[in-house]
């Protein structure tokens, strides 16, 4: 057994176990520590793939703001851990027995990959040599010249996001009181300071 | 023994089924349904990451860092969703989803 | 061609008039009053036009006349109109038939009244269009576009089962007409093009006629309709209002004959001669079991709608005789039932709007107060059980004899028609109309009035015409009857050759 | 090998381009303006689909790639952007009185539109996996938000919720398909994919292509990954349920398309079996389900559902004639969901919006124009000659025979006499049943709407040959 | 000439249907009566011309009816001596009736009606009897069974009468049925229905063989047959006589005209008409001779105990006719057609008689409440005793030619057949000649026996003609029938007005001479000259010429049973009246038997009217509303709704009900592709 296998079957091992768990646990902040740990272990895999910068990524988008956003929302729900409700059981079976089908049938599928290779392929933009340039300056290059499109693409997408989160959650408030720089800053005297005469004798 | 794409082919196999799994026998909340979903795209992203490396192919990274970058934005509105249906609902139980129906 | 014949204007008229309808403003009487008076002089005008259409028609020939193309849908699928001698007649009836339909609306429809008048004048067009089409795929259209006048006009004024018989009505035929669709796809693919005149000089393999006629059938057997298809006809008529019942009979059922000798006789001929037993076998059931039916009715249209299906089973009869007397007579058959069932049902009509009933056991002894109608009603009656010297006879003569050369089997069961359809009219007739009256709501029962008679004399004066005269419009249907026989014989002549060569 | 130094072609993209700067622009046009009452935004809005709209009519027909191949732009993409463009617009002007009065209207609505738009205009001229990836999620993502636009009441959130569930799980099917259809072709690209993937192919593309099937069945919301359907559909805005109805389909339908002809015409046995099955599934479930329906959005759901079973049927044939039959399908069909909703949206007293079947009982007495129209959709969309869902029908019909699918057109119009019955009822209710009070009169743009799609619905076998030619040529542009 | 003889009766019958009613009642009798009238002036002397002139036949074209194919029909008349005679007989009585009827209808409101239906009769008795061609004679055919149908149910609000007149229109189509078959039949084996063109043809299909039913048959037997089914329709042969006694709700003018003289015989007529084809279906001959036979027994045997005066002579009727038929059937349609001309003057001359009796008694009917009318009515009991003796064949009346010539053309025949009928028509005359007497003792001799039997004449249907709707607004109150009618009893039966008897006087003189000056040129030595062909006979068939060489007995024996059947009447209902009551006590079955015709309406209503309405309801409530309606689209609809369902629960509303439904999808597409595996 190579390192590389006991590494492989490593990281593999607790990517599914800890997968399984996400959604076996019945807290769900549970939940998302063991989501933290399959990234993190998804991450030692694609390192062995040598996609490193991927494996960066991961840890750092994933782990780093997508799981703790999942945390964050875990929390301020304040989700009470219901009871499993009647009927859950009833379908636990007939689910089971069919993802376990559906299961089999896709590692039977991608089993036969390794045995049959298929055709033969030019890939369209080789993966240059670890030696010539890295992971990074490989992805880097491609995705700003001939992938631009894809790129600003995804800036659309998360634009999405950004607006469909401020719309959907943003909430004005009234009644608080917020300091406004340019209301200040554009203030006079006349508008600061009204000079009323007032009548003798009759108050205002 | 040599480690080769269908090995993690078979680990985003297993992976991809514990999502969907995890889509439909969960009961409890939607969060975890959320949860499911990047177990899902973790599972392509190891697919299309080892067939990137097995095919000498960075498209196939292009495209994982890609979907890394739409699961990060489809989070922060899944989460949107789920926190505007909290409030109207007061609950995230998935058998409270159920007023449309028929 | 650049400018539209009159074929298009008989189209274009009623759409004409129609729109004139809805953009009367309001709901006042005068309103209303100048919407039936408008439809009535949109129909007339249509008539008047289908009469110099007529005029400018050339009996002897047996193509298609009066022809215009304008491109439609494709090259090969084109807006082809054209008549020849089985649709003119059959265009002439409509056109006849929608002015004494829009009379007979006149004091009974009183609620929406423009909508109604629209309904019926669109329903013109698309009637006018079915017998004018010369493309199939426009045949369809306008086939089935007439499904949802019809529709409207038996749910919205219709009687107390007005929501079932409509329903039923339009998903019957529905059902019936869209596996025709199907073939008029298939014989496009087939023959590349759905020209009418081109599909007719077209030979279609025996196997595929098989399938193409079988879906053609199903649509025409159900718009007939035909025994075992025909349970729509009547709850239809019962609930439609007169005008409508009078359409129904008069030209909707007519589109399914017309169907057959515009397409399953002559494009499918060995087909045609394969299925003959079978239509022979429905048509002979429809007459039986539909007249003995027609005996225990209780309500007089449906007693009526009855024999209208035991008169169009003499239609299919003759039509897949395939001989000169079965063909002709058949579409003469079509031609009367028209006028007599349309004025039958008026005469339903009349005593409906009177007494809002049409239970059998209502009337009785009408001939006390109601002299003139109890005549009307006999001629009518005499025509339904087809009497010598009404046109009713002339048809069911040559349909009979047209069977019995071809099937003596089929013209002998076919005519105990002739026995029963007797039974059911003159009991019907015996039940409402003598006896002595003494039924009290009857008691202030009025007679005919002006308008009523005037929407009858002509029907009656042209049953009895028609009856004594048939010529002009059975030699209309001779040449094309002849072209087609010769086609026919044609194929006969093939399958015995088959046959003789299987031996 | 150094790409950066040749310039993609920016032209083929320009409407897209457009768009988004527009968009861009129109974001900070809002931030700064804030909350303002008046249509502005929508107008604006308006104003630059109308743009993007003459953008495309002058786009090259013949075919062009740009964009390292990702980008690719032809008659038949054209067409799709066209209609996609219109749907959008209806759906924004349709929304136009509603989010007011409803209190919902928030700037960003006519702005996510847009976004959603440039996703669909993506997803149409996507050459490879990964540019229909993006275009989908762009589309997708912004759907999501605007089905929960309502975010304080429960239906809509609720709606957004599970169109966000099912929809990522879809994406997620979509993306695994993809990955696999990669891994056992070796591309992304289509073109490269049509070449590799010929004949008999492993079981492995196959069953990537099942899975980017079931991705794109989603999104047009084909059985039986059309669950989400009915309660988005419902519990959505009116708008909103009108613009998903619309402009999703028109993308979904072309991207069904440039998947299956462009990217996996060498396979059409093995798909064709796909989309044969998933059609007669929809058509039977729309036309059973939706007898069941009292309330017209949900109805509606159904009857989108059975459509886009029968534009599948088009598909099925993967003729030229059938992709012309699924272009026409969908023009038409936009045409009577716009009409359809738009009558939907004048149901109001008040405050009170009103969607059950029920609530239309006599409207042909107290609003004949609304009623004629809404049933002459009824019937076009039973199909019903002569109006427009018959010659839809007609097409798909003609070329399934043509292509020797006579079960499926056999069971197709079966389907359609069962759905017939549904929007029977309908009709059934505005003209036979007893009027009930009136309802306010509608906004005018809900009334442009409806006129004009009216008149397409009304008119179109008259004047046939534009959009038949038009279409006839967007889809021989594929072959 | 032909045109005026046709076409007057039309004219009347248009004038007094469409303006009776602006015309008033006077004027129309009096212009369809005179329309009559010269139209039976013209019919004599056409007949002169015909029949004692030179022209053999005569055809005049009127128009084109229809032309389809090889089918070639016109309006035209064929006058030949058949016609000719038939042209006197039907415009004669026709002429009398008109007459008679004006007085004995004169207190009913509908009289403008009534002759308007009277001359349409005639008018479509005309043209049977001139068509000349089997279509046009079906018109005619037709035409009056829609006249008589008419006529029957004249009294609309007798419910008996409504009755009996749909009966008559619907037993007549039964015949019908068959004659519209033979039609066809001929058809087909002489490509045409014109006269013309068949009698020339048919020895060529002596022999030929035809088809039908998927039995072969001689092709001219099945259609003599099948064209013969109507003629018993409408000349009331056994087994489809039953609408005949019923007719007699009508009017009794109209029972004279139509249900005696003219109508009825016009089964005789088309026979005779066809005697060319059947001369060469011997085996249709012998039916129609067994039927002849047949009926004339089996409604002499009826007639002997009904009690109606009407229904009495209706049996006689019935049973004359099966004479003419025997005559036919045994190749001497010359006595046949004779007897059909005689028949018609003494039985029209019955019939009015017994108008006249009815309405000198008010109205009533029944035989059994009359007696002694003698003294009240003599010159109608003249006449009936004169309509009597030559029904019964008084020697020298017109009966007797006729009637005697048919008893010995059947013996002539010297068939099975022919003797069968030889035997019933013997045993039928002496019948004939006891009920004929029986009905004349009971009405005229012996004692009153209406004085005090008012009650009875309130039974609705016994009651003639009386209008008892008091709402009606066409009765003429002085006229009104009730008014008389409600003094019953209190008035004494009185002569009938002169306007109806003298009718009754010229069919009397015809009852009596008729058969002395024609006998010769009808069935004697003019035969050949008369009918100069227009009745055809083989030249085997020499049955004329075996009349006159028959042993001595057989042209006795007809007035032997004459004569016994006279006396026999004059011993039980003159000299011992208890007889008859006894007679019946002795044999109540057969009694019975005879008094309800041998059952045959039961039989019929239980083997054809109920079966018929219970199949109908059958095919209406379980055939069309449960198995098709059930099957079709009501069962479908439920159906589907069973299915929408279903497919409704299957949309919980659950997420992940949602998600599984996609994953079974995907699951389902991989499976399937895995196992069909990719090929």
């Amino acid at each position: 057994m190579t390192v590389t296998a006991a590494f492989f079957y490593l990281f593999a091992t607790i990517t599914i176990a800890s997968g399984f768990m996400v959604i076996a646990s019945r807290n769900p902040v549970q939940s998302v520590l063991f989501l933290i740990l399959a990234f993190v272990n998804a991450a030692g895999l694609f390192l062995m793939m040598g996609a490193e910068f991927l494996a960066m990524i991961l840890v750092i988008v994933y782990v780093g703001a997508v799981a703790v956003l999942f945390l964050f929302v875990v929390m301020m729900l304040d989700v009470d851990f219901a009871a499993l409700r009647q009927g859950f059981l009833q379908y636990l079976p007939i689910g089971g027995v069919i993802g376990v089908i559906f299961l089999l049938e896709l590692i039977l599928v991608v089993g036969a990959y390794s045995i049959d290779p298929g055709l033969v392929r030019s890939p369209a933009v080789p993966i240059p040599s670890p030696a010539v340039m890295t992971n990074t300056e490989a992805l880097g290059q491609v995705l700003y010249t001939r992938y631009f499109y894809f790129f600003q693409a995804a800036g659309l997408i998360l634009l999405v996001a950004m607006i469909g989160a401020i719309v959907l959650t943003l909430r004005e408030r009234v009644g608080v009181r917020r300091q406004d720089i340019s209301k200040q800053n554009a203030r006079t005297q006349e508008t600061a300071v009204e000079v009323r005469k007032v009548p003798f004798r009759q108050g205002i | 023994m040599v480690i080769g794409l269908g090995h993690y082919l078979t680990v985003a196999a297993v992976l991809f089924t514990l999502g969907v799994f995890g889509i439909f026998i969960n009961r409890k909340n939607v969060i975890v349904i959320l949860m499911s979903i990047e177990l899902i795209l973790l599972a392509v992203n190891i697919n299309m990451v080892a067939f990137s490396t097995h095919l000498n192919d960075i498209v196939g990274q292009i495209f994982a860092m890609l979907i890394l970058t739409v699961a990060a934005a489809e989070a922060a509105i899944g989460l949107a969703i789920l926190v505007v249906f909290f409030r109207n609902r007061g609950s995230i139980a998935v058998e409270d989803v159920n007023r449309l129906r028929g | 061609m650049l400018g539209f014949g009159i074929l298009s204007g008989l189209l274009i008229l009623p759409l004409v008039g129609a729109a004139f309808i809805l953009s009367l403003r309001g709901d006042s009487e005068a309103a209303r009053s100048n919407a039936r008076w408008a439809a009535l002089a949109t129909t007339i005008a249509t008539f008047l036009l289908s009469l110099v259409a007529w005029a400018r028609f050339d009996i002897a020939s047996a193509s298609f006349q009066l022809v215009e193309s304008h491109a439609w849908l494709a090259e090969s699928i084109r807006f082809k109109l054209g008549v020849d001698g089985f649709s003119m007649p059959l265009v002439l009836l409509t056109t006849f038939l929608m002015p004494f339909c829009i009379l007979a609306s006149w004091e009974s429809i009183g609620t929406r009244v423009k909508e109604y008048f629209v309904a019926f004048l669109v329903l013109e067009t698309t009637m006018i269009g079915v017998f004018c089409a010369l493309d199939l795929v426009l045949f369809y259209l306008f086939f089935e576009a007439g499904l949802i006048p019809m529709f409207l006009i038996i749910g919205i004024w219709g009687g107390k089962r007005r929501i079932y018989a409509s329903f039923k009505f339009f998903l019957y035929t529905l059902l019936g007409s869209v596996l025709m669709l199907l073939a008029i796809m298939a014989m496009y693919w087939t023959a590349g093009t759905t020209d009418i005149p081109t599909l007719l000089a077209y030979k279609f393999a025996s196997n595929l006629q098989i399938w193409l006629w079988l879906a053609f059938f199903a649509s025409f057997a159900v718009k007939m309709p035909m025994w075992p298809v025909h349970t729509w006809l009547p709850d239809a008529h019962v609930e439609a209002p007169t005008a409508g019942s009078v359409i129904l009979a008069g030209v909707l059922l007519k589109m399914g004959g017309y169907g057959f000798i515009r397409v399953s006789l002559p494009m499918f001929p060995d087909a045609s001669l394969y299925f003959a037993p079978l239509v022979y076998a429905l048509s002979v059931i429809a007459i039986i079991y539909t007249s003995l039916v027609a005996l225990m009715q209780e309500d007089i249209k449906k007693l009526i709608a009855y024999s209208s299906v035991a008169h169009m089973g003499f239609v299919t009869m003759g039509l897949f005789s395939m001989n000169e007397q079965g063909i002709q007579g058949a579409m003469f058959t079509m031609i009367s039932h028209g006028l007599v069932s349309g004025a039958l049902f008026l005469c339903v009509g009349v005593i409906y709007d009177r007494m809002h009933t049409r239970e059998i056991k209502a009337y009785g002894g009408l001939v006390n107060r109601m002299p003139l109608y109890a005549v009307v009603f006999l001629i009518l009656t005499m025509a339904n059980v087809a009497l010598p010297g009404t046109s009713g006879f002339i048809g069911e003569f040559l349909t009979l004899m047209g069977a019995f050369r071809s099937n003596t089997w089929v013209a002998f069961f076919a005519a105990s028609g002739v026995i029963l359809s007797a039974a059911y009219a003159l009991w019907l007739y015996r039940r409402v109309v003598y006896g002595p009256l003494d039924k009290p709501a009857l008691q202030g029962i009025k007679d005919l009035n002006r308008r009523e008679i005037i929407t009858f004399a002509p029907l009656i004066l042209l049953i009895i015409y028609y009856g004594v005269q048939p010529g002009p419009i059975l030699d209309a249907f001779a040449a094309p009857t002849d072209a087609l026989m010769t086609s026919v014989q044609a194929a006969l002549a093939t399958v015995k050759t088959a046959a003789v060569a299987a031996h | 090998m150094n790409p950066a130094l040749t310039i993609p072609a920016f032209g083929p993209m320009l409407p897209e381009i457009l768009m988004a700067v527009g968009v861009l622009v129109l974001v900070l046009f809002g931030a700064f303006r804030g909350e303002r009452p008046g249509y502005g935004m929508s107008i604006i809005a308006l104003a630059l689909l109308a743009v993007t709209f003459v953008a495309v009519l002058m786009l090259p027909g013949e075919r062009v790639e740009t964009m390292a191949g990702s980008f690719v732009i032809d008659g038949f993409a054209k067409f799709m952007k066209a209609l996609t463009l219109l749907a959008s617009a209806g759906g924004i002007i349709l929304s136009l009185d509603y989010m007011r009065r409803e209190g919902i209207y928030r700037f960003e609505y006519p702005i996510l539109i847009i976004l959603s738009t440039i996703g669909m205009m993506m997803v149409i001229s996507a050459n490879d996996l990964i540019a229909l990836y993006l275009g989908l999620e762009l589309l997708s993502l912004s759907s999501y938000v605007i089905a929960a636009f309502d975010r304080d009441n429960a239906r809509s959130t609720e709606a957004g919720l599970k169109y966000f569930v099912l929809g990522a799980l879809s994406s997620g099917m979509l993306l695994y398909g993809a990955s696999l259809v990669y891994g056992f072709a070796g591309s992304v690209s289509f073109p490269v994919i049509a070449t590799v993937l010929q004949g008999n192919v492993g079981i492995g593309a196959i069953v990537g292509l099942v899975f980017v099937s079931a991705g794109i069945a989603f999104k047009i919301s084909a059985v039986p990954f059309h669950m989400w359907t009915p309660d988005v559909y419902e519990g959505s805005p009116t708008p909103v349920t009108a613009f998903f109805a619309a402009a999703p389909k028109m993308a979904g339908m072309a991207m069904a398309t440039r998947v299956f002809i462009d990217c996996f015409p060498g396979i059409l046995v093995q798909w064709q079996q796909i989309i044969v099955f998933v059609s007669i599934a929809s058509m039977a479930l729309g036309s059973f389900a939706a007898i069941g329906q009292r309330n017209l959005k949900r109805l509606m759901a159904y009857s989108s559902i059975g459509n886009v079973g029968y534009a599948l049927i088009g598909l099925a044939a993967g003729t030229p004639e059938g992709i012309q039959g699924v272009v026409i399908y969908m023009a038409i069909y936009l045409a009577m969901t716009l009409g359809t909703f738009a009558v939907i949206l004048g149901m109001r007293r008040g405050n009170v919006m009103f969607e059950s079947i029920d609530d239309l009982s006599g409207l042909a007495r107290t609003h004949p124009a609304l009623a004629f129209c809404l049933a002459m959709m009824m019937f076009s969309l039973a199909g019903i000659p002569p109006l427009a869902g018959f010659f839809a029908k007609f097409y798909v019909f003609a070329a399934a025979i043509q292509a020797n699918l006579v079960t499926l057109a056999v069971i197709g119009v079966v389907t359609s006499v069962i759905g017939a019955y549904y929007y029977l009822r309908i009709v059934k209710v505005m003209y036979f049943d007893a009027p009930v009070e009136r309802f306010e009169p509608m906004s005018p743009g809900v009334s442009f709407v409806l006129v004009v799609s009216s008149a397409v619905v009304l008119l179109f076998w008259l004047v046939p040959a534009p959009i038949v030619n038009a279409a006839g040529a967007a889809a021989r542009s594929l072959f | 000439m032909y045109h005026a003889i046709v076409f007057l009766p039309l004219v009347g019958f248009l004038i007094a249907g469409i303006f009776g009613r602006v015309l008033g009642a006077r004027p129309s009798e009096i212009i369809t009566t005179a329309l009559l009238f010269v139209s039976a002036v013209l019919s004599w002397v056409s007949f002169i011309h015909v029949g004692f002139g030179e022209e053999p036949l005569i055809r005049v074209q009127i128009a084109q009816w229809m032309s389809v194919g090889d089918l070639q029909v016109d309006w035209a008349f064929r006058i030949d001596t058949l016609t000719a005679m038939m042209l006197v007989v039907v415009n004669t009585v026709s002429a009398l009736v008109h007459l008679y009827s004006i007085g004995y209808m004169h207190e009913d409101p509908h009289r403008p009606r009534f002759f308007a239906y009277l001359s349409l009769f005639t008018f479509a008795m005309l043209m049977l009897v001139t068509a000349d061609n089997l279509v046009q004679m079906f018109f005619g055919w037709e035409g009056v069974g829609l006249a008589s149908y008419l006529l029957i149910g004249f009294w609309y609000q007798k419910d008996s009468a409504n009755a009996a007149a749909m009966k008559a229109f619907i037993v007549n189509r039964v015949g019908d049925f068959g004659f519209l078959l033979g039609i066809f039949t001929i058809f087909v084996l002489f490509n045409g229905v014109t006269f013309d063109q068949i009698f020339p043809r048919v020895a060529e299909f002596a022999d030929a063989k035809f088809h039908f039913l998927g039995i072969e048959w001689h092709a001219l037997t099945i259609a003599c047959l099948l064209l013969f089914m109507g003629a018993m329709g409408k000349s009331a042969q056994f087994l489809l006589h039953t609408w005949l006694p019923d007719a007699m709700e009508g009017p009794t003018p109209v029972s004279a005209l139509i249900h005696a003289a003219t109508m009825v015989t016009a089964g005789v007529f088309m026979v005779a008409r066809l005697s060319p084809v059947f001369e060469y279906a011997p085996a249709a001959l012998t039916v129609v001779t067994v039927i002849g036979g047949i009926t004339a027994f089996f409604a002499a045997t009826v007639g002997l105990v009904q009690n109606d005066i009407k229904r009495v002579i209706a049996y006689s009727t019935c049973s004359q006719l099966g004479y003419m038929f025997v005559a036919l059937g045994v190749g001497a349609y010359g006595a046949g057609v004779f007897h059909l001309f005689t028949h018609a003057f003494f039985k029209a001359l019955l019939f009015l008689g017994a108008g006249s009796v009815i309405h000198a008694m008010h109205h009533e009917q029944d035989i059994r409440h009359m007696g002694a009318l003698r003294r009240y009515i003599p010159f109608t009991t003249a006449m009936m005793a004169v309509g009597t003796l030559a029904l019964t064949g008084f020697p020298f009346t017109a009966g007797y030619y006729s009637k005697d010539a048919i008893i010995e053309a059947a013996y002539a025949a010297h068939s099975s057949a022919g003797s069968f009928a030889f035997l019933a028509t013997v045993v039928a005359a002496f019948m004939t000649s006891f009920y004929s007497w029986r009905l004349f003792f009971l009405t005229f001799e012996g004692s009153a026996r209406w004085g005090h039997h008012d009650h009875h004449a309130h039974a609705p249907h016994d009651h003639e003609g009386v209008e008892h709707d008091d709402h009606n607004r066409d009765v003429e109150p002085a006229t009104h029938a009730q008014h008389e009618h409600g003094h019953h009893g209190s008035h004494m039966p009185h002569e009938s007005p002169l306007v109806m008897l003298v009718p009754l006087l010229v069919l009397a003189i015809g009852a009596v001479i008729a058969g002395f000056v024609f006998h010769g040129a009808f069935i004697g030595e003019g035969y050949q000259e008369f009918w100069k062909g227009a009745l055809f006979t083989r030249p085997e068939n020499q049955i004329l010429e075996t009349m006159h060489h028959l042993p001595g007995w057989v042209p006795l024996l007809p007035t032997i049973m004459m004569i016994l059947g006279f006396l026999v009447a004059v011993y039980m209902y003159i000299i011992d009246n208890k007889q008859p009551a006894k007679l019946a006590a002795d044999h109540p079955i057969l009694y019975r038997f005879l008094l309800n015709k041998w059952y045959f309406d039961e039989l019929y209503d239980a083997i054809f009217v109920r079966p018929a309405m219970a199949i109908g309801r059958f095919f209406w409530r379980t055939g069309d509303q449960r198995i098709i309606d059930g099957l079709g689209p009501d069962g479908i609809s439920a159906r589907v709704l069973d299915v929408t369902r279903g497919v409704v629960r299957v949309q919980t509303g659950y997420v992940y009900h949602y998600a599984f439904a996609m994953l079974i999808g995907v699951a389902a597409l991989v499976t399937f592709y895995l196992f069909r595996g990719a090929h």
